[in-house]
């Protein structure tokens, strides 16, 4: 069946059309209107809300998607599964403008099939008004004292994560022992927690149920727009989850002419600054800085300080452990 | 007969009414939020209604799930009541496998459903899109036409239909102008009951939804990154004050039937 | 004039004429829904790779033989599971019955007692709201119930209570969201089958002495079994899948049925145990049914399927 | 409560109005029915009688006027709380019940915690009256016409209340069904003093079993009377009709004594009738009635008799099994019915030819002077 | 095609058999209904006679038999594919229907591409035939009893089939409209030559309107002749008592000549039956009826002349209108019933007092002799 799909692919290769399946708000549509504008090549796009959703359509083989932007234990996985093909680079104009930092990680050593889209970390927004001094740690989120005023995401990795860092542990280890210790941790904190929630925590910490919610760098960022200095966000200094989400082509997408004329597009420092500034998100593109509007870059609910960047880390699979973190994690749940 | 309970049971209606219309209500309030969170109040505003009328991935989005919906509806609701009906009336091979089979897509988990279908859809390389999503409506929902109108043929008096083919009447005459008329009440709930499901489905449609087909519900979850904006209690609250009208109209053309026994 | 169904009348007898109705059913579910489920339900024998993937099996007859082919089945009856089956189960019954005894009565003033003209009307009103977005309803739950919500406040306003009450992120507040979600899936099936009740039975049951309560419970209920059936089955096993109300109303602190089938799938990527888990709820279910199958053949009534 | 109601009333019901849109099914009826009386509505159909009935039942609401059961206004109480049972005309046999849980139904409200081995001995006992016997695990469905009406009767005598109504319980029987069934009703409401208020379409079985008949014409009462007199002396036209003493005579007063009143018959020929004539006035117009099986046909004029003899032609004549009807005709072309039974001994089969000429005679007694059409009693 | 059917046959039943469960409803009945005839079902509740006529509409498989109409083997064929119609007993009107509508569904398949105009025109007739006219807008459930039966009439009636079926289409009238409709029934019948298969519990009825008459006794046919002969002529014990002749003579032969038939009554006293009596041998024990309406109560013995008398003791009297009924019981404690027509002119009120002496007579030619109960014609 793939191969009846590469054969379309061929026939429909020069085909001016572009399938985009993306997070929203991730991509301004007058940037796409001005794309087409130049090239005529139409681009119309769907939005995913979690990286499985990905996956999933990417896996069925059947979903005709040009490009698609996963975060980066994402990439691996697909990687690993064939889902997505390797980046023609010859193809490719200013790849140079790329961010350093964000290039030959883990998940794709090489960048043989990603390049870095825009990234972020996963820390917490906490209630200017409520608490007093400005927090740099994991600790208030295990502090007794806060019963009742914590959110966490209502996402397994990203909880022990949390813990594991707050135990000083790499948040992709594989060792047992270590897991039980940080499940120990996020048991202990289940009782001080309000609500697990990782689809509108930042309306949960707006509308003022909690004081302190675990959660992604955007939402808290709009947050924190919306309301001017009544929250803040917090890079604990223990380090945290740092997430990139690539741009990568799905095996078998038909348009290669439209995906190359595209990928050069965003990878434009201006285009791309045009897009970070509509989206307000870090750009994995490091020529763009220069355009992109100060109050952004310099919003560390944005753009992470560096130094915290250093004690980040990426979410990797881990494999056979991802059942007995499960069952931790069940079991927290189900206490 | 004097129903004196009348009082109550209308009271009683209208307080569920009121439960089930309560959360609408804010709904429709938050539509005129100022605020972008769907969690503050911050004052009046249209701008809402103004931004979603070039909010083009909103609107395509609502008509995507118009379709699926109609669609999906008249689909399972023929299906369903076909197979109600054979069940009612017939005994025939394969009865009882039937039943089961017609039970399963309650019971199974939508997530499980979703991840079956989309696999089998990728086995036999039919391309997601919006067809992908009306078959996998279509499949979930039958049951439930299929259950409600059943549960309306029980007891059916089957001397109307020998009646009617006395007169003359083939079965498929006898069916449009007797057994119909008589099961509507049920094929309506069972329709009812299909769209309430497919409009507002998620879990399956996310699976199965391919290029171009982002449904409503689609589109309001990808927002959660962002932040649901009011946009979508806006353009709830249209379609709502929509079926509300047609509704309402539907009521007014209806010519009153003869007052009976019954009220 | 009480219905005379024909057990022999010939409209039945012809050859069988039942195949042409339900060959769109076998069709339509036999193909897109029993061999999609038949992939899963193998799957469900695997074990889950790396990366999410199905780990290959080199030498089955040893998989077999370890017993590793019922592996995801055995891990699923360790008691934290069962703990949650139980929860769920138990929300799900609490969800019918209120379901059921808060919809009957709309029902039945729907079907019986308003005037015929309107109860299109009415049976409109019952489900509009719930074409609107799920999760919209579900914020706006969460605004009239959280501590500075509307209720909370209104309240406090009233002077009935001196400290908010806790309405959100607990039991209470799922089980609000799922009679919620439920209530038209009760009202439709039980307006079908009262909108056809002989009002002239009714009328025999109270001149022969019946009090209200005893006509609604020897012949009421009785003739409109089918309708209770049909509305428990479509409101108990989706409420036992749920699992969006329980996360965002429940704080997530609890986890259902549904929220663990989900968890394996979307989270722990760990579908064979994810559809083991949704096989053994569905076997589980099915039982039940064929158990209420059997005893109402036995009383010669049918109001299954 | 209800005025003017005398004591022995088992149910008084005042200026009783129905109606459904504009149809009066039932019109300003007022009536007292005995306790322990046999009481019959009798009437053509569409006549209100099971309107009236349902009322009585507490089926229906009326729409003015009041009704009072053993001396209790029950115009607004619930058909549960009202000292009397129904059989539907409909049945309304409960379809998910067996016939013994059927005629079972009602008894454990009757008396209060009546043990099941007794329930179950009222229940035998009821059935075999009406012959269903060996009947008790069927469905409603699983009987015939006639078996099901019988158990809807059953269902309703199990309780002994002191009012039954009964809306044509034998209509669908058989006649000879229907006269053991007669009998036994007849019997049980002398037995048990229960008052029956009974509907049926035929005379026959109004008159053998009813104490009182009220006869229904267009939701208004026509006449209420005892039985034999609603048939022997109809009080009008309709009455007379609907009773089936289609014979009507007009004439004309020529001669009103105290004992006797002497008519000149429309058709020619002169009667006296042996009633006070006082009420009449010479040259009044009247029209009596003779009842069919009443009249004789004659071949010799009787006149000089005494007798009444009008001169007809013969014009049919229909076998009846017991009876043979006549249809002739007289001078001024009016139609007259004679009921004849069949064949007693020594009487000639049939002295009379169909196109033959015949007098028609009969007792001057049995003539029955009635008002128009319309005007009720 | 079923063997040996007479060519004006139309309704030709061969051996048919309709088992529920193990009750047998009709049980090997064999008929041949001629075309254009009136025949008639009569027999107590319960007996088959809707199982039977179910199965020649189609709307019953038989268990074993076969049916034809007009030459046409229809044991299998759907009741739309036959040309018969069926007026229900429970009448299954459509009740989302108005009267109009429920009368003129069936036009349009009966005759194709039927125009409005001529639609309402037929329908209108038909509703005028049953006195209905006026009610076109009405619901079934706004009708009274015999209202709603006589729509199920029209509903049949306005089709013109070939065979009309007919399941108590009169059973709710009251007896004055239920004389009209028969009328118009008969006539109807005779003008389209229609053949009427009519089921009824009504014997006078059955004998007015009917040809011929199948008697029906637990799902077999006990007797099937012309009505007069049924009537007057029973085959069965439960023939003559079903036709309400239940006046039973027990006797043995006394002496059996070619013309006659002497028989000594259990009760004492000798008969002789004008019959031929070389059937019988000396001493056999032979049952004899006589109608009620043809016994004759006498004060003297008239044996003398050669008519049979019996000596009885009058039991009771019972009023019935037209005709008043006497209980009677003679030596041998048998229980007679002598119906007499009420009072014809210059006979005394009432010559018998209850507990009083008479004698039964009868002319001998009114007595049959019967089967023994249970053996079929
Ligand atoms: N569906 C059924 N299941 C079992 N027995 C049945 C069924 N239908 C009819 N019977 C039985 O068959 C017998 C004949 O029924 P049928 O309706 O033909 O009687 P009928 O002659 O029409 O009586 P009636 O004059 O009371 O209508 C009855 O004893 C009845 O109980
Ligand atoms: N719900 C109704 N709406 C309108 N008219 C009605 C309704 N019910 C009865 N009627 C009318 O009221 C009149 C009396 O009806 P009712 O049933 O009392 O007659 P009935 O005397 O019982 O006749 P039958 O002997 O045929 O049963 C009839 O003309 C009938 O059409
Ligand atoms: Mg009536
Ligand atoms: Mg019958």
């Amino acid at each position: 069946d793939r191969h009846r799909t590469a054969a379309l692919a061929d026939s429909a290769a020069h085909e001016k059309k572009l399938n985009l399946y993306i997070w929203s708000a991730y991509m301004p549509q007058e940037v796409l209107d001005d794309f087409t504008k130049q090239t005529g090549i139409a681009v119309h796009f769907d939005l995913y809300d979690s990286n499985e959703s990905v996956l999933e359509k990417l896996q069925s083989g059947v979903a005709d998607y040009d490009l698609v932007v996963p975060s980066d234990y994402m990439v691996r996985i697909l990687i690993h599964l064939n889902l997505i093909q390797p980046l023609q680079r010859e193809r490719l104009r200013g790849w140079e403008n790329l961010d350093p930092r964000f290039l030959n990680k883990g998940f794709d050593p090489g960048n043989r099939f990603s390049f870095p889209y825009v990234w972020g970390t996963t820390g917490y927004g906490y209630s200017r008004e409520r608490v007093k001094g400005s927090p740099d740690s994991w600790a208030p989120l295990f502090d007794p004292a806060n019963k009742g005023q914590i959110l966490m995401l209502d996402d397994m990795r990203e909880c022990f994560s949390a813990a594991l860092k707050s135990l000083g542990e790499s948040i992709n280890t594989r060792d047992a022992a270590i897991l039980k210790r940080a499940a120990e941790v996020l048991k202990k904190q289940k009782p001080l927690v309000k609500t697990y929630n990782s689809s509108d925590f930042e309306n949960i910490l707006a509308a003022g149920d909690v004081t302190y919610a675990h959660g992604y760098n955007g939402q808290i960022a709009k947050v924190i727009a919306a309301n001017p200095g009544k929250f803040g966000y917090v890079v604990p200094k223990e380090g945290a989850t740092i997430w990139v989400d690539s741009v990568c082509v799905p095996t078998g997408a038909r348009h290669a002419d439209a995906i190359y004329a595209f990928l050069d597009y965003i990878l434009d420092p201006k285009v791309n600054a045009r897009i970070i500034n509509a989206i307000s998100y870090a750009s994995g593109n490091g020529a763009a800085l220069q355009f992109i509007k100060p109050e952004i870059v310099h919003d560390p609910a944005i753009y992470a300080p560096e130094e915290a960047l250093t004690r980040c880390e990426f979410v990797e699979d881990i494999g056979d452990a991802t059942e007995l973190m499960d069952e931790y994690w069940t079991e927290i749940k189900a206490q | 007969m004097s129903r004196p309970h009348g009082g109550f049971l209308r009271a009683h209606t209208w307080l569920i009414y009121a439960f089930l219309y309560a959360p609408i209500a804010i709904l429709v309030l938050f539509s005129f939020n100022k605020a972008t969170q769907t969690a503050v109040w911050q004052g009046f505003t249209l701008e809402w209604y103004g931004s979603l009328a070039h909010n083009e991935l909103i609107l395509s989005a609502v008509r995507n799930s118009l379709i699926v919906g109609v669609a999906a509806t008249m689909l399972a609701t023929i299906v369903g009541t076909l197979v109600a009906l054979a069940l009612g009336r017939y005994e025939f091979p394969g009865k009882g496998f039937t039943r089961n089979l017609l039970y399963l897509p309650i019971i199974i988990p939508e997530i499980v459903v979703g991840a079956a279908l989309v696999t089998f859809f990728g086995v036999v390389g039919l391309r997601l899109s919006l067809v992908t999503v009306v078959i996998a409506h279509v499949v979930f929902s039958v049951s439930y036409v299929a259950i409600v109108v059943r549960a309306r043929l029980s007891g059916f008096d089957r001397s109307l239909e020998e009646a009617a083919l006395d007169l003359g009447a083939r079965p498929l005459q006898t069916f449009w102008r007797v057994t119909l008329p008589l099961i509507l009440p049920g094929i309506v709930s069972g329709a009812l009951l299909v769209f309430t499901v497919s409009i507002d489905d998620y879990v399956i449609t996310s699976f199965v939804a391919g290029v171009g087909a982002t449904t409503l519900p689609l589109q309001i979850y990808s927002m959660l990154k962002v932040g649901v904006t009011p946009e979508v209690n806006a353009v709830s609250t249209l379609l709502l004050v929509l079926t509300i009208v047609l509704i309402v109209v539907a009521q007014r053309l209806q010519q009153p039937p003869p007052e009976g026994l019954r009220d | 004039m009480s219905a005379i169904p024909n057990p022999k009348s010939v409209i039945r007898n012809r050859v069988n004429p039942a195949l042409p109705l339900v060959l769109p059913t076998w069709l339509v579910i036999g193909v897109f829904f029993l061999l999609p489920l038949t992939i899963l339900f193998v799957i469900s024998f695997a074990q889950r790779g790396t990366y999410g993937s199905l780990k290959p099996i080199d030498d089955f007859a040893q998989y077999v033989r370890s017993g590793k082919i019922l592996a995801n089945y055995a891990r699923s009856l360790h008691p934290i599971y069962l703990q949650i089956f139980w929860r769920s189960v138990w929300m799900a019954v609490v969800t019918t019955v209120l379901c059921l005894a808060l919809s009957y009565p709309v029902a039945y003033y729907i079907a019986v007692v308003a005037p015929p003209r309107r109860r299109n009307f009415l049976l409109g009103l019952a489900v509009v709201p719930f074409w609107t977005s799920f999760l919209i309803r579900t914020y706006a739950w969460m605004f009239l119930l959280r501590t500075e919500g509307l209720i909370n406040r209104l309240l406090l306003g009233t002077g009935l209570i001196s400290h908010p009450l806790e309405l959100l992120y607990n039991n209470f507040a799922v089980l609000i969201g799922l009679l919620y979600g439920e209530i038209p899936f009760m009202i439709l099936p039980l307006y079908a089958s009262l909108e056809k009740l002989d009002l002239s039975l009714l009328e025999a049951s109270a001149d022969l002495g019946a009090p209200r309560a005893s006509t609604f419970l020897r012949v009421t209920v009785p003739l409109t079994m089918p309708g209770i059936v049909a509305g428990i089955i479509l409101v108990f096993v989706p409420s036992l899948g749920q699992f969006i109300v329980s996360d965002l109303l429940g704080g997530a602190r609890t986890i259902l049925a549904g929220n663990l089938i989900q968890n394996q799938f979307a989270v722990a990527r760990n579908k064979p145990f994810g559809s083991a888990v949704a096989f053994e709820l569905t076997a589980a279910v099915l039982a039940l049914l064929f158990v209420y199958a059997a005893y109402t053949r036995k009383k010669g009534q049918d109001v299954l399927l | 409560m209800i005025a003017a109601m005398p004591p022995e009333t088992s149910v008084a019901i005042r200026s009783l109005t129905k109606r459904f849109g504009d149809v009066a099914a039932v019109d300003a009826v007022s009536m007292d029915i005995r306790r322990g009386e046999f009481f019959s509505l009798l009437g053509p159909s569409g006549c209100g009688k099971t309107t009236l009935l349902r009322m009585i039942g507490g089926f229906e609401l009326p729409t003015e006027g009041r009704i009072a059961i053993d001396g209790a206004d029950v115009t607004h109480r619930p058909p549960y709380e009202r000292p009397v049972n129904m059989v539907f005309q409909h049945y309304a046999l409960f379809p998910h019940l067996t016939v013994e849980a059927n005629v079972g139904f009602g008894l454990r409200y009757k008396h209060k915690g009546v043990d099941r081995a007794r329930e179950s001995g009222v229940v035998a006992e009821a059935l075999s009256l009406v012959q269903l016997s060996g009947f008790e695990k069927r469905l409603p469905h699983q009987l015939s016409g006639g078996q099901r009406q019988r158990v809807a009767l059953a269902r309703a005598l199990a309780l002994k209340p002191s009012v039954l109504l009964l809306d044509e319980p034998l209509g669908a029987l058989d006649q000879k069904l229907r006269k053991e069934v007669q009998v036994q009703l007849k019997h049980l409401q002398r037995e048990l003093g229960i008052t029956f208020v009974f509907v049926t379409h035929d005379q026959e079985e109004a008159l053998t079993m009813s104490d009182r008949i009220a006869v229904m014409n267009r939701g208004r009462v026509e006449q209420m009377d005892e039985a034999a007199r609603v048939f022997e002396r109809p009080a009008t036209e309709f009455v007379a009709n609907f009773m089936g003493a289609s014979n009507f005579f007009a004439a004309r007063v020529r001669e009103a004594a105290g004992g006797s009143l002497a008519l000149a018959l429309a058709a020619g020929g002169e009667v006296r009738l042996p009633l006070n004539g006082t009420r009449y006035k010479p040259d009044d117009a009247v029209r009596f009635v003779v009842r069919p099986e009443k009249l004789d046909l004659r071949l010799r004029d009787l006149s000089a008799h005494g007798v009444p003899s009008v001169a007809v032609t013969i014009e049919d004549r229909v076998y009846q099994g017991i009876s043979t009807v006549w249809i002739v005709r007289d001078a001024a072309d009016e139609r007259f019915v004679v009921y004849e039974q069949n064949e007693k001994p020594f009487e000639e089969a049939s002295r009379f030819a169909v196109g033959g000429r015949a007098f028609l005679c009969w007792n001057p007694s049995h003539a029955v002077v009635i008002k128009p059409e319309g005007q009720t009693a």
